[in-house]
């Protein structure tokens, strides 16, 4: 099967006036195929929102191919472009900011079909906008076409904006940190609303979040993968990656995590892992080699302070960036 | 368990005069916070808690006000007073050097055109004046460099030179200085990392062993309350629906909604259980029904539940407190 | 401390390049627009007087303190060269007064009344201001932030004219108005020696007395308004919150933690006020008859006095580009944040 | 398919209804609001009818110079034995008029200028920004009044040219405004629906500037009376039939220093306040209408 997107060795670097260039993504290597998940797990400021701008088409790549539907997005025709934008969505954090307040539900959902489905009367226009809010549950219907995004709760936005996402019907949607401002209650729902969605249009996620469990949950038996200070450390199948964590930034958090929970996940059992030091470099100052050394237990002194690990496949599927994998007779 | 009682919250009502009406954001909230005990408030927004743990410190927002009840707190020398009915005077002595708090975001929670170091000698000579700069920085220093912080350093920083993590652990050496009794802790970790969060969950830990203090904390994470907390009280809608013992709070949750609360969590563990979300939204605390306010959402709800708010119960084991008429009692 | 220069630097080349602009404006004017006053001048002198257009050409460069002969370029460059110098040439009204000496004599007037009304305003405005933020459900709030948005909004000369019917027309049943107010005209009595002793100062504080009140109503509303709005939200801010949890003292909240920071942004707001009211002095001097660098504006501007009007217009110009420039450098240096850079990318 | 309730409420007629509640919460929401209303409206009814209803004399009766308020005359009558009140039931027009000219061109410059700015970004941006700065430093009314030195101003090149000095202003705000509703995610989420420039400008981002340019409107409008009275008094405008002249009538006839005549310049005075006031308590007003999380 081809592969929804490819991305090989897609670089970012910001340049701020008269300082030199940062760069919030390197090397970063990435496939999605139709209708599969790909979940992105970090920390702030890893770099995980930059890149799904990236993927989302808001943001050009500074170096690497980035390639959508076997094509390559850079070298798009007018028309081709054109499909990108629109099979290529993005669901905002905000709830609150992604809505415009002065536009009702009901146009929030008619501007885009309008555009692109050429629906011009409301008796054209109205079923469709059924379909989409019943399809992110919002119903009854008529309790929400006439309202104005303030009158709705934090949840029921963000289901306006998927809806309004769907209307697009894209083929892939990248989802930034959607449920983080979203009571625990409502959150679960929402991501079985966008799971059921993704089995009925077959469309593709490309999950961001903070939250290693939100993560494991939404991407069960697909792929996820760990990023730290620009660079996707670990990636694989998801019971693959949290049943045997490689990294050792990935054991720490997963220990961390795991460890927060205690009493609330009573059977997991997770290897204790601690990191050194306390806060992330700042991008200004990403260590050399291995961008972990200065915090890892396990460096190894010469190499790891010097070179930077390469993508090493250590089981079928599941890669990991650490010189600890590194097989006895790969070059250095 | 043989202990003090250390601050009794009893039968507090909060209102906030709204353009709509008022609003009950806090509805006849009980509570007991022991000597040497972590207590951890838990709920969605805009369920009460914040209000409740202001009305505490008095800094209740403008237009809010308590409509009832009483605030006990025992102080070191033995006396109890009522924090509400106390002269202001008073009361500024017993807070930070009793009571201390710390607030969600501290981000913005140190004076930003002064440094640091001002608001640890502030806050010293507010209670000792005749502690000497050089006293307080000494104890300040000792302090931060318990929190893992360079000392020398943050003293000597504005605010914004400082990172978020910083500022959280200066934070919270400015709140040990004076040795309090209570601290108040609103979303203690809702802005860090979670490596930095771990951490700073071991610190809590840490310093409440060599201490010996009480904790408030208010939060809507669960994951860390199982690491801090002694008891858990489950707040919705203004009232305080559960209270229990940490470890049976997780296990064995009594009403419907702390139940959902933790059915919602998604877990790490490889076994998934299935996760279920709690169907509908909280309710408008303007509109006040007579029955549980949970009601509305709750899958064990009967005609009973809609017209009369179910009154306190003690477990027979009298681990938990339970708001509900239709508790999970089984085991 | 290089962000610190550059900034300084930046600025500084805004306020050179904002005061080269209004001179060359005025050079334009007054040079190159058709039927400009050298030109009408000379048409006047040839057509009324019967000069030769040398001789006309003449003593129009000598008036206007340019030299007609010179290209334009050659013209520009020399005026701007003695602007620099703050030499405007001298005044067609008082032949052989230079513009600057004219200045310099009535400037300090101005500044000394706008000044002191916008100091008196300032100091009861923000006390107000800060008060009613502390006192948000008292009755008189609404009623002071009221009466503030109303003097806030009215013009400047209208308050003159009623401060003026209130004190100096209106008799209040007794034989004489509170003010003898056609003695109260120009900036001191006459017989009255300029100088710094008692007498002097009185007399000329109550002849500014009008002014400097008008100034000071009308500015106050906005002090109060504005003080009000800053000193909420930094009553609202969490390290005022934390300050009152640590017990510290309300006094000390109210100077160490309230006070600096809500005046911070207000303060800058002092500076430009400063330089814009001097812009605003004109009808206020015209109805008090007081000497000042508005009412000599006026009078060059009736008696076509252009040298002297382009001298006074070039300095109210660099008073509000310099007071805004110093507001902007007190601000960095009152605001720590201010000096960081800003470069996070997340 | 059965067309709902709903459907009523999102069709044109039930837009209208909405507008009409939304005015009438304009006006009734708020005290000063309400009360500027009502100021702003009486002097509008007077200006039209009273050119009909109170026709101002222009003959003067040197038998009746300077009276005191009486029966006749309500206000009194002025140094040429005018009454004064027809003089302030007209005083009113050309000022409003004027302003609302001014107000309007001046809107349409700082609204284009400032969104063109924002929008674009770069280096034309960066210009702008600059020439508006600098802009800004120029102190106005002694700018008009040198500028009446060279050039002879009448009320239209005068609403023309204070328009056209007001730019600055405008463009900086709105400038700022459009800069931060462009960086909010729903623009870029009409960016992502690929909806056309047009519609981004028009349909998303120009309703969550009304409420702004309301009260940027009336403060204009503010701002040019000021400006046009204050000039009318100083006699650089020349003198036509409104408040200003009054002021300027009464200054330069030294009618201001006559205690028994004080109505002759209170009343244009009070009358001028109260239309500036009004126009900014409206503007409030209508700012909070608009403003986009209270809609109804």
């Amino acid at each position: 099967m081809k592969n929804l997107l490819e991305v090989h060795h897609l670089s970012k670097d910001f340049q701020h006036k008269r300082q030199p260039p940062v760069s919030i993504l390197q090397e970063i290597q990435l496939q999605l195929g139709k209708g599969q998940t790909l979940c992105v797990v970090g920390e702030s400021g890893c770099g995980k929102t930059t890149l799904g701008r990236v993927l989302a088409g808001l943001l050009p790549a500074t170096t690497g191919t980035y390639s959508f539907l076997g094509k390559d997005v850079t070298r798009l025709s007018k028309k081709e472009k054109k499909e990108f934008r629109r099979d290529v969505q993005l669901i905002h954090q905000n709830p609150y900011e992604s809505l415009n307040p002065t536009t009702m539900v009901f146009d929030i959902l008619a501007n885009p079909l309008r555009k692109h489905k050429k629906m011009k009367t409301i008796a054209e226009l109205y079923p469709e906008v059924t379909r989409l809010l019943e399809l992110v549950g919002l119903t009854p219907v008529s309790d929400f076409v006439d309202k104005y995004p303030s009158h709705l709760s934090g949840g029921q936005r963000q289901r306006v904006s998927i809806a309004r996402v769907l209307a697009m019907d894209p083929k892939l949607i990248v989802v930034d940190e959607a449920t983080s401002m979203i009571d625990t209650s409502l959150r679960i729902n929402l991501l079985k609303t966008l799971q059921e969605i993704q089995e009925r249009t077959n469309v593709s996620y490309f999950f961001i979040t903070h939250d290693l469990a939100l993560g494991r949950y939404f991407a069960q038996n697909q792929q996820l993968m760990v990023m730290y200070l620009g660079k996707i450390i670990e990636k694989g199948q998801t019971e693959e990656l949290i049943g045997q964590p490689l990294h050792p930034y990935t054991k720490a958090i997963l220990s961390a995590a795991a460890g927060n929970k205690g009493l609330l996940d009573e059977s997991s059992e997770f290897e204790t892992y601690v990191l050194g030091g306390t806060d992330i470099p700042s991008f200004t100052q990403i260590p050399q080699g291995c961008p972990l050394h200065p915090r890892c237990p396990q460096k190894i002194e010469g190499l790891c302070d010097r070179l930077r690990p390469p993508e090493i496949e250590s089981t079928t599927g599941h890669y990991v960036a650490c010189h600890l994998y590194r097989k006895s007779d790969s070059p250095l | 368990m043989e202990t003090t009682p250390l601050l009794e919250i009893e039968n507090l009502s909060i209102s906030f005069k709204t353009k709509r009406g008022y609003l009950k954001a806090v509805n006849d909230a009980s509570l007991v916070i022991h000597e040497h005990e972590s207590v951890a408030l838990i709920g969605e927004s805009g369920c009460g808690k914040t209000t409740l743990s202001t009305a505490i410190v008095d800094i209740l927002p403008l237009g809010a006000r308590v409509t009832e009840g009483e605030i006990l707190y025992k102080q070191s020398d033995g006396n109890t007073v009522d924090l509400l009915t106390l002269k202001k005077k008073k009361f500024r002595t017993l807070l930070w050097s009793q009571i201390a708090m710390m607030f969600q975001a501290s981000q913005s929670s140190f004076n930003p055109v002064k440094k640091v170091r001002m608001d640890f000698i502030d806050a010293a000579k507010a209670h000792h004046p005749r502690m000497t700069e050089k006293e307080i920085l000494k104890k300040s220093e000792k302090l931060l460099t318990l929190v893992m912080l360079d000392a020398e350093r943050v003293l000597n920083a504005y605010p914004h030179e400082l990172s978020g993590g910083m500022k959280q652990r200066a934070l919270l050496a400015l709140a040990l200085l004076l040795e309090p009794k209570l601290v108040i802790l609103d979303e203690p970790t809702t802005a860090l990392d979670l490596l930095t969060q771990e951490k700073v969950v071991a610190l809590l830990n840490e310093l409440k062993e060599e201490f010996s203090f009480s904790y408030l904390f208010v939060t809507h994470d669960l994951s860390i309350v199982s690491e801090l907390a002694d008891r858990v009280v489950t707040m919705y809608a203004g009232r305080i629906i559960e209270t229990a013992p940490v470890a049976s709070f997780f296990q064995q949750p009594k009403h419907p909604y702390s139940r959902g609360l933790i059915d919602a969590m998604p877990k790490l563990a490889l076994e998934q259980g299935e996760l279920v979300s709690i169907p509908g939204t909280p309710p408008d605390l303007i509109e006040q029904t007579s029955g549980c306010p949970f009601a509305p959402r709750c899958h064990r709800k009967s005609s009973l539940c809609t017209e009369q708010m179910p009154p306190m119960t003690t477990s027979q084991d009298s681990q938990h407190e339970y708001a509900c008429w239709h508790p999970y009692l089984g085991v | 401390m290089q962000t610190t220069i550059r900034f300084i630097v930046n600025r500084l080349l805004k306020m050179l390049f904002t005061i080269w602009l209004v001179t060359t404006i005025i050079f334009f004017l007054i040079r190159l627009m058709p039927s400009n006053p050298i030109d009408r001048y000379i048409e006047t002198q040839m057509v009324q007087y019967g000069l030769g257009a040398e001789e006309a050409k003449a003593q129009a460069s000598f008036l206007f303190s340019m030299d007609l002969d010179q290209s334009l370029l050659e013209q520009y460059g020399a005026y701007l060269l003695k602007v620099i110098q703050l030499d405007f040439g001298n005044s067609l009204l008082s032949p052989g007064v230079p513009v600057m000496s004219i200045i310099a004599e009535r400037l300090p007037w101005t500044l000394f009344t706008v000044g002191s009304g916008l100091l008196l305003s300032f100091v009861i405005g923000i006390s107000a201001g800060a008060l009613l933020a502390y006192r948000r459900d008292r009755w008189y709030e609404p009623v002071v932030s009221g009466v503030s948005s109303f003097l806030s909004s009215i013009p400047d000369f209208l308050i003159a004219i009623f401060l003026l019917i209130l004190f100096g027309v209106v008799t209040w049943g007794g034989g004489n108005p509170i003010l003898p107010i056609d003695m109260l005209r120009g900036n001191y009595s006459i017989g009255v020696t300029p100088g710094w002793n008692l007498a002097f100062l009185t007399d000329a504080f109550v002849h500014g007395l009008l002014p400097i009140l008008t100034y000071a109503i009308s500015q106050v509303g906005i002090w109060v308004l504005l003080m009000k709005g800053s000193t909420i939200s930094t009553l609202s801010a969490d390290y005022v919150t934390l300050a009152k949890v640590r017990g510290i003292k309300p006094r000390r909240i109210l100077t160490a933690y309230v006070g600096r920071n809500a005046l911070l942004p207000i303060s800058t707001e002092f500076a430009m006020r400063l330089g814009f009211i001097i812009g605003g002095s004109l009808i206020i001097e015209q109805l008090f008859v007081y000497q000042g660098i508005g009412l000599e504006l006026l009078k060059a501007t009736s008696g076509q006095d252009y040298p002297l009007m382009q001298g006074i217009f070039l300095i109210m110009t660099i008073a509000i580009v310099v007071s805004s420039f110093l507001a902007e450098i007190f601000y960095a240096v009152l605001d720590p944040r201010i000096k960081a850079t800003k470069g996070a990318i997340t | 398919m059965t067309q709902p309730a709903v459907f009523q409420t999102i069709s044109q007629s039930s837009k209208w209804k909405k507008t009409l509640v939304q005015a009438r919460y304009a006006i009734f929401h708020d005290v000063s609001g309400f009360i500027g209303f009502v100021i702003l409206a009486l002097i509008c009814i007077l200006s039209v009818i009273s050119p009909w209803v109170f026709p101002v004399d222009s003959a003067s009766n040197a038998a009746a110079i300077l009276q005191p308020p009486s029966t006749e005359h309500i206000l009194g009558t002025d140094h040429l034995g005018r009454d004064i009140f027809a003089q302030i039931a007209n005083g009113g027009r050309d000022l409003l008029v004027m302003a609302l000219i001014t107000a309007t061109l001046g809107i349409f410059l700082g609204v284009i200028l400032g969104a063109f700015s924002a929008i674009i970004g770069g280096k034309v941006d960066s210009l702008l920004l600059l020439l508006a700065d600098v802009w800004l430093s120029i102190p106005r009314l002694p700018l008009l009044v040198v500028l009446s030195a060279f050039i002879t101003l009448n009320s239209v090149t005068f609403a023309v040219l204070l328009a056209i000095l007001s730019w600055a202003g405008l463009y900086r705000t709105i400038r700022a405004e459009v800069l931060s509703l462009k960086e909010r995610p729903f623009i870029e989420a009409a960016f992502m629906q690929d909806l056309s420039l047009s519609h981004i400008v028009f349909k998303e981002i120009a309703p969550n500037l009304i409420g702004f340019i309301a009260i940027n409107y009336t403060l204009l409008m503010k701002a040019t009376i000021y400006a046009q009275v204050g000039l009318v008094f100083l006699g650089i405008l020349p003198l036509e039939q409104n408040w200003g002249v009054m002021i300027n009538q009464a200054w330069t006839q030294g009618v201001i220093y006559n205690p028994d005549s004080i109505v002759y310049i209170l009343a244009p005075t009070l009358m001028i306040c109260l239309l500036i006031v009004s126009l900014v308590w409206v503007g409030k007003s209508l700012e909070d209408v608009f403003h986009p999380s209270l809609r109804k």
